[in-house]
């Protein structure tokens, strides 16, 4: 049987395998972090040896880093771009400032903590991250990918309202459709 | 651009020899490179040389540092028992924390690396959560780098030569802007204050004269302080000792700044009027006070405020007890003291001057007429050296030697001067026989550094040109035929180390007799009190115990109508204790009668 | 440089009487003068004294004193000195002109003044939104917008600090001090 | 045959953006016929916070203001504080941020290599510029503690001193990129498509430099010789010997030639700073930051940066803030309006490749 | 009927080697690259891990009818262009269904898969695809002028329009096409590149400007379709060049080797040139290429 519980384990397993060695991810630069991609990317730390690549759209893309603060400006877009992405994503929050508003904590125009505006599966420490934290983070993703913990995505779509509410506090002019998958 | 551009074709293809090159990535996480020695990841305190001061909470303009408890860090003198804790959230490891850290103990490690999928496991307390930080600490503080202050403003003062001339003050005190720098170099953590026997605000007013407002922070002094120009010249500063920039440098001048706080008053009308103080409406109660020294006056002062009819009786003809009789007036002038007084009396306390209780006035008319009676009697009768030849002429107490000469009395010490002693009496006694044109020898049993007088004064001392011989005891003095004294002999002595763990003790080397010559000996080991104004019922209500009177938090002996203060009841015997005993007592007074109302 | 400055000085004297100057003793000179005359000097000094470049436009605001302080500040390559030139305009009635006809530049700064300060400019032809989107508070650079009280409510911060001590109240409460109110604002 | 125009959205999520924001072209076939700019995507309003932070604190949030290289805005605010206070810095001091300054500067070069490089499809020079760059952030790393957010210059001086034989790595690391320049350059000046990429494409010409107040490498690629450190100079330059590549053109092919040329001056800067280092002091040490006041006055400072030019304007009213800390980025002008102007008539596939030659940079625009 | 199961077989099975002989050189490409590079770039299986989770990954996308087609057209065009093509010389196994005249058949099913691309891509409505498209027709008349022009001259030099036959004509002259007839190779060679989208003529996916052009709304499991067919259609056209120009192969071996070597002109050429706007492309293609291809049709006329 194809579709009983043991070959449908196996089944994922090695999805998660192909997941957790292809990690497309988004290029977006959301905040000052982005300025450790490139070098992440590039020859001297090169992610992509551990499948990490660019991808050009959400579509394509498995993965989207929010690179530090987000102004309420952007979360819109992010939060846009994070629904056009295609199951299973992950998000991962680098620095400070997604944890708990960083040095842009008493400012007006920046979120604090971006656990209420979308799931985050893995926080890296540091403000910026350096590559190696960077990677680490990847790896650290990759870990909780073969676990079957990262599941930021499904949480989303259960808690679609708590998070819905949280987000139309924060971004005065909702014009965007009530969900875009 | 050529027809067909070959060098523009062909030259980019020299990048393929790059193939031949060995790859420079490093292998994250297969190889690590480790990170620079000046690396600035997590956070590393050294829990033991932390005090808790919070500068760092106070700089981190993240708002990322946090003060709290800490299992196995207690609070004590110095240190606030609170440990600073990361909110790496916050964080933006700019390292000004450590760079304003006054003790240096905490610093940045070469770690950087935390991945979570749990934000809220963010919240870091350093020394705590790394203790193997130790080893790995990459960012750190040096007196060079830090940003605090540790060299104190120089206090500006007559010259060693100049001052053995006069009775003129040595110290001259801070103009603005020195005061000003002095005051800016506090990082307000209080600390201080804590130690302070009277806890006066002392980071606020430090902060109000860095400000400017001198007004303001005379204000605040006088909150729990009636006597801040005495304090401000002669406090034993025990805060100074504990002051968070003192652990890896000179501490905050407090006492210097007080002193400049008070100069910008200088008559009690302008203090009145700064102060501009609350005085509640009488409300009917009588205190009695005996003795107009520091904790009688401090304990008439704020009763006075609180509505009490408040009286004073002194057996001198002048108050302040021993600051008045007791300290030389280099350090402290009368008229500073006067102004005082003027102040405390122009606010409703009645001073009876020269009556004395138990002798012009019975202690139980005392206690029958006022409500409730407090004592700052104080110590007056000083031990003697029981060594042979005590009795002598010319060998006498440094207390009533300085008090004849506080009191204008002409002295005559001749022209060498031995001080047996080295607490501030001694060095005072020395100091004012140097005014009197003696050649002054200080004997004292242990080394300089044991000496229990403060620091700046055995300086002073040394200035001016008075000769300090540690490690003497004196076994017998000398006569001439005349009967006064000629010479002191005296051993000298090693220290040895004490096994219960205390410190040296001396013992003298036998055959090491020395001999010096002298016209005077002032004896200054200390004084008891003399409590024979108690008589009869008093002598047994009121309880004494190894010389020190009993009392309680509120300074209420065991006759709860009597309370008690000043030297003749802390083992601290200084002006600021005594003030404090006072400002107690007041509470207690207070709490006693209106509760009984 | 000296000479120049002084040239500076006396040559917009002669055509705005009342100009006031402040020399600093490096390549800077400051003119003070009331808003309507700011385009003719800015013009003037551009086209005439080769104060070519404009390098920065700024706005303080001076809440105690109900006014904003407009500083523009050019630069001549030739004569290598700055210049700032100051007005002061009415804090409840912000109007200033618009000099993006002198310098295109100005208008990248004149829409941002206007945004955060709500400094009208006349005849400024901009998108209204600049840096906010769908802001409709007051403009937040203003001195009496409070950006620490906005953002705590607003936005969320993550609790588990609330154990935070003061170090200076722990003191105190510790050794039973009393912090009279008066010096509160004085400890830190 | 006109066709209609559609509407073409870069960014703010788009790989050829430099940055995040956003620019709206109106395209009719591969033409631009409008763009319009939109920003704030990265507004955290800095100015404000630092209204509330003391005047050290402030400094921290100073390098924030642009990501690509934080050094000259660090630089020119504790030069505008300086001034402000009449602070005094010690030559060492002076040095070394020159040192820091022209490392940095390199950095972004390089970084500039990337993304100019990757703007037109040709990713191995980014691979090769960004990972050598990290041998520059390595020296930073070693000198100030931290790879990006050195935090390093502050007023009054410097944070640390040179570490030991820091000296030689810094000369090692210049030799090393001497020799990797000749083959970014081999790879990406010599070659033909790049050529045909950028000549001719996005022209400034000096009239229009001028009006729109261009500065920085798009002025020095008109053929204008402008650069504070020249002009209006800070530091130590004035006593430094380098030069300031001037091309003419106006486009892009001018402007990635000046660039290519700084990387090499400000090694050749470096090597003398080395050389010449005076000892002694590197700080002038600040009172204690809580009470550090300052007199009331402004102050204004300029730094020549990368992109061009960074002022500073720096408000004091006596007390521990700054009243006002008012940053112009050196992208604040050509990053929006001029921006928006060059774009009109250009073809679809130059943005990206344009916004990297003017040093486009949003972080610093909205700041 | 036998011969007709057999090319079934062949095609199944050659298809699998396409797919993957073509990820794995696309691996190796993504390996090479990186050495050029300084780096250590992926494991050469790299693609398929990626194309393992491309099809993992869910699709919620949807845009209409024809952007569904759309990623299917192409990789018809790859199945059948991979069928018309024979793999080795002579191997009753590998000869596929080549026929005679495939030579014109495949010109037209190459030009099919972008087609079905374009009418994919403009329902999605997304700006990038649609400017991506046309960029990609454009290129695509650019490059097809030399290539179709090499064909010809193909055609009339050896007077046949089967890939077979021209197999057989090198293996008999021990000679191949390539010194041959070098004119035509060097058209064809060129139009090459641009059939491969390597830079400089990366124009239609060009991240930096598009996005990603086309595949702009595509992920997961179009992204699949589209990597494995293109995949397997990177192997096709490389056995067809190595079977017009080239002698064919007699065995796998062989012919890897051949296809790899071939494969390497495109992707070094990549890695160290930018890309060209379109028109640049278009102008290119016309330019030299189409000299060559020009200079070959006259060569096979008039020799």
């Amino acid at each position: 049987m194809i579709n009983d519980k043991n070959s449908q384990k196996i089944v994922d397993h090695i999805h998660n395998f192909a997941r957790k060695h292809s990690l497309w991810v988004l290029a977006y630069g959301t905040g000052c972090g982005a300025i450790e991609i490139p070098p992440t990317m590039t020859s001297r730390y090169d992610a992509e040896r551990l499948g990490v690549r660019g991808a050009a759209t959400p579509r394509q893309a498995d993965l989207l880093l929010i690179t530090g603060y987000l102004t309420t400006k952007t979360l819109k877009r992010v939060i846009r771009v994070y629904e056009q992405m295609q199951d299973p994503k992950y998000v991962i929050g680098f620095g400070s400032c997604t944890i708990n508003g960083g040095m842009y904590y008493d400012s007006y125009n920046t979120i604090n903590a971006l656990d209420r505006y979308l799931p985050v599966d893995v926080y890296i420490n540091g403000c910026m991250p350096r590559p190696e934290a960077v990677i680490a983070g990847f790896t650290k993703l990759q870990e909780l990918i073969t676990a079957g913990k990262a599941d930021g995505a499904a949480k989303y779509k259960e808690k679609l309202e708590w998070y819905r509410k949280n987000q139309k506090n924060v971004i005065p002019n909702w014009t965007m459709p009530e969900y875009n998958w | 651009m050529s027809f067909f551009d070959l060098k523009g074709t062909l030259s980019p293809f020299s990048a393929l020899k790059q193939f031949g090159r060995k790859p420079h990535t490093i292998q994250y996480p297969k190889e690590d490179k480790e990170a620079a020695d000046r690396y600035r990841g997590f956070h590393y305190n050294e829990m033991e040389d932390c005090i808790g001061c919070g500068n760092c909470s106070t700089i981190c303009q993240n708002a990322a540092i946090d003060m709290v408890k800490v299992e196995g860090q207690e609070a004590s003198k110095g240190d606030s028992g609170l440990r600073p804790r990361v909110d790496n959230g916050r964080c933006c490891w700019c390292g000004l924390c450590v760079d304003v850290c006054p003790t240096g103990s905490l610093s940045l490690t070469k770690d950087y690396l935390y991945v979570s999928d749990d934000a809220d496991s963010f919240l870091f307390t350093p020394g705590l959560d790394n203790p193997g930080g130790k080893d790995n600490v990459s960012f750190f503080s040096t007196k060079e780098s830090s940003l605090n202050d540790f060299a104190r403003i120089p206090m500006p003062e007559l010259e060693g030569k100049e001052r053995i001339k006069s009775f003129a003050e040595v110290v001259l005190g801070y103009n603005e802007a020195e005061a000003r720098a002095e005051a800016s170099r506090c990082i307000s953590c209080g600390l201080c204050s804590e130690v302070c026997p009277e806890h006066m605000h002392i980071p606020e007013y430090i902060n109000a004269i860095a400000g400017g407002n001198d007004q303001d922070a005379l204000r605040i002094i006088y909150d729990n302080n009636p006597l801040p120009e005495m304090c401000g010249k002669v406090c034993t500063r025990r805060c100074e000792d504990v002051c968070a920039i003192q652990t890896r440098g000179e501490a905050i001048a407090i006492r210097w700044l007080k002193r400049y706080a008070t100069e910008t008053a200088d008559n009690a009308e302008l203090i009145r009027e700064i102060v501009n103080p609350e005085i509640k409406e009488a409300n009917g109660y009588k205190v009695g006070i005996v003795g107009a020294g520091p904790s009688g006056l401090t304990a008439a002062y704020y009763l006075a405020l609180r509505g009490f009819d408040v009286s004073i009786y002194e057996s001198n003809k002048q108050a302040g007890g021993m600051t008045m009789y007791g300290i030389p007036k280099y350090r402290f002038p009368e008229d500073s003291l006067q102004k005082q007084i003027d102040y405390i009396t122009s606010i409703g306390v009645k001073i009876h001057f020269n009556t004395s209780v138990g002798k012009d006035i019975s202690f139980e008319e005392v206690y029958k007429q006022n409500d409730a009676v407090f004592m700052g009697v104080g110590f007056l009768k000083p031990w003697t050296l029981g060594i042979e030849g005590e009795e002598l002429k010319g060998s006498e107490q440094a207390v009533t030697f300085l008090h004849a000469a506080n009191s204008g009395l002409q002295v005559d010490v001749g022209d060498k001067v031995a001080v047996i002693g080295g607490g501030n009496v001694a060095i005072d006694a020395a100091r004012v026989s140097a005014r009197m044109n003696a050649e002054v020898t200080i004997l004292y049993r242990r080394r300089v550094e044991d000496m229990p007088a403060d620091w700046e004064e055995i300086e002073g001392a040394e200035d001016e040109g008075i000769n300090i011989v540690p490690q003497a005891i004196p076994i017998k003095f000398h006569s001439d035929e005349t009967g006064r004294i000629k010479s002191v002999e005296y051993l000298k002595a090693k220290m040895v180390p004490d096994e219960g763990g205390g410190r040296p003790k001396p013992v003298p080397i036998e055959g090491s007799n020395t001999i010096v010559e002298v016209t005077a000996v002032l004896g200054a080991i200390g004084q008891q009190g003399d409590y024979s104004f108690l008589k009869g019922e008093f002598e047994e209500k009121i309880k004494t115990e190894r010389g020190r009177f009993v009392v309680n938090e509120f300074q209420q002996t065991s006759d709860p109508k009597v309370f008690a203060g000043g030297d003749a009841v802390n083992r601290t015997a200084d002006a600021i204790s005594a003030i404090a005993d006072g400002y107690r007592a007041v509470k207690g007074i207070e709490e006693m009668l209106m509760k009984k109302a | 440089m000296k000479e120049n400055k002084v040239k500076l000085a006396k040559y917009l004297k002669e055509h705005f009487p009342a100009i006031i100057e402040k020399d600093y003793n490096y390549n800077r000179i400051d003119f003070s003068i009331n808003r309507e005359l700011v385009p003719s000097v800015l013009r003037l000094l551009k086209e005439e004294s080769g104060y070519i470049h404009l390098s920065h436009i700024s706005c303080v605001d001076w809440l105690e004193e109900e006014e904003f302080e407009l500083v523009f500040i050019i630069w001549s390559p030739v004569d290598k000195i700055k210049i700032l030139i100051h007005t002061r305009i009415d804090r409840n009635n912000p109007v200033m002109d618009n000099i993006d006809k002198i310098w295109r530049q100005a208008n990248t700064y004149e829409r941002e003044i206007k945004e955060m300060y709500g400094i009208e400019f006349t005849g400024l032809e901009a998108a209204d939104e600049f840096l906010l989107e769908d802001w409709n508070g007051m403009p937040p650079m203003r001195r009496d917008f409070d950006t620490a009280a906005y953002a705590s409510n607003k936005y969320y911060n993550r609790p588990g600090r609330e154990d935070a001590m003061d170090v200076r109240e722990e003191i105190a409460r510790h050794s039973g001090e009393e912090i009279p109110d008066f010096a509160k604002k004085y400890s830190r | 045959m006109r066709e209609k125009a559609t509407t073409l959205y870069i960014g703010p999520q788009h790989p050829g953006i430099t940055g995040n924001m956003m620019i709206r072209l109106k395209v009719e076939g591969d033409t631009i016929v409008k763009a319009i700019t939109e920003v704030g995507y990265l507004h955290r309003s800095f100015e404000k916070l630092a209204e509330r932070r003391n005047w050290l604190q402030a400094f921290t949030l100073m390098c924030r203001f642009c990501v690509p290289e934080p050094d000259p805005v660090e630089e020119t605010y504790s030069r505008a504080v300086e001034l402000l206070e009449g602070r005094s810095v010690p030559d060492r001091a002076k040095f070394l941020r020159v040192l820091v300054l022209e490392l940095a500067r390199i950095s972004s070069q390089l970084l500039w290599y990337g993304g100019q490089g990757a703007s037109l499809g040709l990713y191995t020079i980014g691979q090769w510029s960004v990972g050598d760059r990290n041998y520059i952030l390595d020296l930073f790393e070693e000198l100030t503690g931290a790879r990006v957010y050195h935090m390093y210059i502050w007023p009054g001086g410097v944070r640390r001193d040179m570490p030991e034989g820091f000296e030689k790595r810094v000369l090692k690391t210049m030799d090393y990129l001497e020799g990797r320049l000749d083959e970014y350059e081999a790879l990406m000046f010599d070659n033909a498509i790049f050529k045909k990429r950028t000549q001719g494409i996005a022209i400034i010409d000096k009239e229009k430099a001028i009006e729109w107040g261009v500065v920085g490498p798009p002025l020095r690629g008109c053929g204008i010789k402008s650069d504070i450190r020249i002009d209006d100079p800070y530091e130590v330059y004035e006593h430094l010997d380098f030069e300031i590549p001037v091309y003419e053109g106006g486009d892009i092919w001018a402007r990635a030639l000046v660039r290519r040329d700084e990387i090499r001056q400000s090694i050749r800067i470096v090597r003398q700073v080395i050389k010449e280092m005076p000892g002694g002091s590197y700080y002038n040490k600040v009172p204690n930051p809580q009470k550090w006041t300052i007199q009331k006055g402004d102050a204004y400072a300029r730094t020549e940066a990368v992109r061009g030019e960074i002022g500073f304007y720096v408000v004091s009213d006596g007390s521990n803030h700054p009243r006002r800390a008012h940053m112009r980025g050196a992208a604040y002008v050509h990053g929006i309006t001029l921006l928006e102007d060059i774009l009109k008539g250009a073809n679809v596939a130059d943005v990206s490749s344009i916004m990297n030659s003017l040093g486009t940079c949003p972080p610093e625009i909205e700041r | 009927m036998e011969s007709l199961l057999y090319s079934i077989l062949g095609v199944l099975v050659s298809l699998i080697l396409a797919f993957t002989v073509g990820m794995t050189y696309m691996g190796l490409s993504r390996k090479i690259t990186a050495r050029i590079q300084n780096r250590i770039g992926p494991p050469f299986y790299q693609n398929f891990i990626d194309a393992m989770k491309l099809y993992s990954k869910s699709t919620g996308i949807h845009h209409g009818v024809m952007h569904h087609l759309g990623p299917a057209f192409i990789m018809v065009t790859s199945v059948m262009s991979l069928m018309i093509i024979p793999i080795l010389n002579d191997s009753a196994f590998f000869t596929n269904m080549n026929f005679h005249g495939d030579l014109i058949f495949l010109l037209y099913i190459m030009t099919f898969g972008p087609l079905g691309m374009a009418l994919g891509a403009g329902q999605t409505g997304n700006p990038n695809s649609a400017i991506g498209v046309t960029r990609g027709l454009s290129q695509m008349v650019g490059f097809e002028i030399p290539w179709v022009m090499a064909i010809i001259a193909l055609m009339i030099r050896y007077d046949t329009s089967s890939i077979v036959d021209i197999m057989n004509i090198q293996a008999d002259a021990g000679r191949w096409i390539m010194f041959s007839s070098p004119f035509t190779f060097i058209a064809a060679l060129l139009a090459m590149l641009g059939m491969f989208r390597y830079s400089p003529f990366d124009i239609v996916g060009a991240p930096t400007e598009l996005a990603s052009g086309p595949m702009s709304e595509n992920g997961g499991k179009y992204l699949f379709t589209m990597m494995s067919s293109s995949s397997i259609f990177a192997f096709a056209k490389l056995t067809l060049y190595v079977n017009l120009f080239m002698g064919g192969a007699d065995n796998l071996l062989v012919l890897i080797i051949k296809t790899f070597a071939l494969y390497m002109v495109p992707l070094l050429y990549g890695t160290v040139s930018p890309r060209y706007r379109t028109e640049q492309a278009v102008r290119y293609f016309w330019g030299w290429p189409s000299f060559f291809g020009l200079l070959a049709i006259l060569y096979a006329v008039f020799f």
